[in-house]
């Protein structure tokens, strides 16, 4: 499955890209992408926190992705 | 009525506190954020904000909602500033007016607080030797 | 700084504002009380305000040391308003900043109700049938 | 003793008078002022409060105020 990760902030920095493919195995949960994530980019693990968003909310870890969803990650928000 | 507006150019005050302004209020109250010159010591050159727009409206919208259904709010204002900043620049803008005052005071703290908790806004602070995402390490 | 002022003209928020905004501030509070169009479901059709100025300007000078000291406050803006007033105009405004924004609300909430409770300002609301100093009475 | 009151808001509209010269006896605290105020017009006994300044400060009930001196009619106050 692949899935359409964007990312802000020190996220994109990590990532290396505002936009990206990401492939996911069998499990298609939000807390399957964060592992995966800080499996291929170990600076994920050091951040405050890190939440997803589909369709512009902020989605829970049991949160099932689909083929082709634009995922968000939002790393710790210091607007204000 | 709700006024959210998240603006590359200068925020301006009066244009949040005009549209809060009601004749059935008794008073309002506006939160202005600006950037200051350090952070723990450190001399701060420039901010620059960053948002995911479409999102950041969306849970700005619902921390309106919140204030118009918690607090009675009569009218409310949010403006945020994206782009690059400079010492003194308004970055943040939360107006609030209610027939009564003490709702207004509370409505704009938990307005401002919450907006810092879950609007997908990010700042960075530019230093002489170096720069650093707000907030993101612990 | 401390900006105390009782006018006679119109009051204009961007003044006070602009007063207490300053580089070393997080974040300034701006409390802003206008003439509201009732009291108790009466139509008030105008307010008369009268200040007995060198004592309402003292009692001012006492809230704002309080709140420089108390709240560490690094600027703050009171303006009173006096004269006759139309529903909607400015009666008073109350600008605060501060270096973190918690202190800013509890400073500017603390000043304008302790201004209603000690600073010598009447105001007499004139309705259709009649008029009503406000307070006065029990 | 005489003292110089001064009135404003409703105080002046039960004295009648935004000034006037006022005779006391020989109790010259704040609070004998207050009674005798009170006696001669009578509507001060229905305001919510009344208090006394001298000099531009709020004065105890046991002031003692002097020959001459301006004594300022403090009503309820309600600006803001």
């Amino acid at each position: 499955m692949k899935i359409n990760l964007v990312a802000f902030g020190i996220a994109r920095d990590i990532l290396g890209a505002s936009k990206t493919d990401f492939h996911l195995a069998d499990d298609n949960t939000i807390s399957a992408l964060k592992e995966q994530l800080i499996k291929r980019h170990a600076k994920f693990a050091d951040l405050t926190s890190i939440s997803f968003a589909v369709n512009e909310e902020y989605k829970e870890d049991d949160y099932l992705l689909n083929d082709d969803d634009e995922v968000v990650i939002i790393p710790p928000v210091s607007g204000g | 009525m709700i006024d959210i507006q998240i603006k590359k150019s200068a925020l301006i005050e009066k244009e949040c506190h005009d549209f809060v302004a009601d004749p059935g209020a008794g008073g309002s109250v506006v939160f202005v954020g600006t950037v200051r010159n350090q952070t723990k010591g450190k001399v701060v050159q420039r901010l620059e904000f960053e948002a995911y727009e479409p999102m950041a409206v969306k849970e700005m919208q619902k921390i309106a909602d919140t204030t118009m259904e918690r607090w009675n709010a009569i009218k409310v204002s949010f403006h945020h500033r994206v782009g690059v900043l400079g010492i003194g620049d308004i970055a943040v803008i939360i107006a609030v007016s209610t027939p009564h005052r003490k709702a207004a005071f509370e409505a704009c703290q938990n307005a401002i607080d919450t907006l810092k908790e879950t609007v997908p806004i990010w700042k960075k602070e530019i230093f002489e030797d170096g720069e650093v995402w707000v907030a993101a390490h612990p």
